[in-house]
């Protein structure tokens, strides 16, 4: 079992961290990932993501942890990118490997839907006309966070 | 110095009070974060309003998130921020 | 909208593909990829993957499409390869994306869960003692493909 | 010529009749996939047998999982099959 997390400006690279997880172990039979970009539409040029430096790390590693634990991972992988991201740019990098597909898959739906609302990060939108504002935390994202179990006050 | 615990905000709390740290004394025996709450927001009309147009509030102990009746030890950090937006 | 789909006897990249998927429509804010792999364990060294060509390529081409209309997704793309594969090597390269994570999740989960019965794969097991078997089907398997909706006979 | 069909078997069919394909005269107005089956039955005992050893056979006409009620036309690829594992 291996856990990797990452906060980072840089870009990652999905495919180098795709391979880490299909290689950590002979048991595995299938690789779950999911990369988060950023949108565009609707005049949207960039994003920037702030974060709370110590509880971050902090906050992804339980998480990490927690998926191995809850869906017997042999690897899980979150990589989470801070600073200005402009259209197109991975935001967010998800892996989950197991023995079989159903925990590699449901693993990497937990992890994102979790990470999205359990985790200290906040976007703030930047448009064409030069306009900036602070993305409004989704109703859905935290009932997708609550249909794993309760977990954040 | 003994007595206080430093207080965080992030994102838009940060840029609507216009500082992203303070630094508050509390009594000896600690204080539930609510208590803290209503201090800082008597103490800066600025706080005041952020929280209020924030019915969403969050509140981390040490850097980690908890209820607002979590109490507040003296050399505590608590960061009060905005609803999490990350992935 | 675009459709990817190859059965190969070489190795796919996974990053490579993914870096595609991310890279279709600057619409796209989520990639799900599933990456099935030869599992090892209980002295099994490879695995041979027969197929019948022509109706392959159909079935995997009729899949993504039916993903695409039914997920609206900006991309996907369903690699499977053939031939003699050992342990740890990849079988199949799953990858959806869309504009919301939601729609790239179930959508990977979906296209891995009807491809496992609904295209015109067999496996054969080799093992270290020099015993080879055909792989029997799940029940599993035919009750995830079927929990989709009817589809095949 | 014209009134036949060619017949296919995969995987552990393949393996168990000894050969990959056949080719099978049916009647000009075409049969049953069922009829057809029963008909390479009785003419090879290996297919009856490998037939009967797999429950849950499949069939493909024109590279199209179908019923066996399905009707074969003269010229059809007609084939036989174990449950599919891929992925």
């Amino acid at each position: 079992m291996s856990v990797h997390v990452r906060v980072q400006a840089e870009p990652f690279d999905a495919g180098a961290q795709t391979a880490r997880l299909s290689a950590l172990s002979t048991h595995t039979g299938g690789v779950g990932v999911f990369v988060g970009q950023v949108r565009g539409g609707h005049g949207l040029i960039a994003m920037t993501l702030e974060h709370y430096p110590g509880m971050t790390e902090a906050s992804l590693n339980m998480l990490a942890h927690e998926a191995v634990a809850r869906f017997a991972l042999t690897g899980c992988t979150l990589i989470h990118r801070v600073g200005r991201l402009e259209v197109g740019a991975g935001i967010v990098f998800v892996g989950a490997s197991a023995p079989h597909r159903g925990a590699a898959l449901t693993a990497t739906s937990f992890l994102i839907d979790r990470l999205k609302t359990g985790a200290p990060f906040w976007k703030r939108e930047e448009y064409a006309d030069g306009r900036t504002q602070w993305v409004d935390a989704r109703e859905t994202d935290e009932d997708a966070a609550r249909a794993w179990g309760l977990k954040n006050p | 110095m003994a007595d206080r615990v430093t207080v965080l905000f992030f994102a838009a709390l940060r840029e609507q009070i216009g500082q992203e740290s303070l630094s508050v004394t509390i009594p000896a025996g600690g204080v539930p974060v609510q208590v803290l709450r209503e201090q800082i927001e008597k103490a800066d009309p600025a706080i005041a309003l952020a929280f209020a147009e924030q019915p969403r509030l969050r509140v981390a102990v040490n850097q980690t998130l908890v209820p607002f009746e979590q109490m507040v030890q003296p050399g505590d950090e608590v960061a009060f921020f905005p609803p999490m937006t990350g992935g």
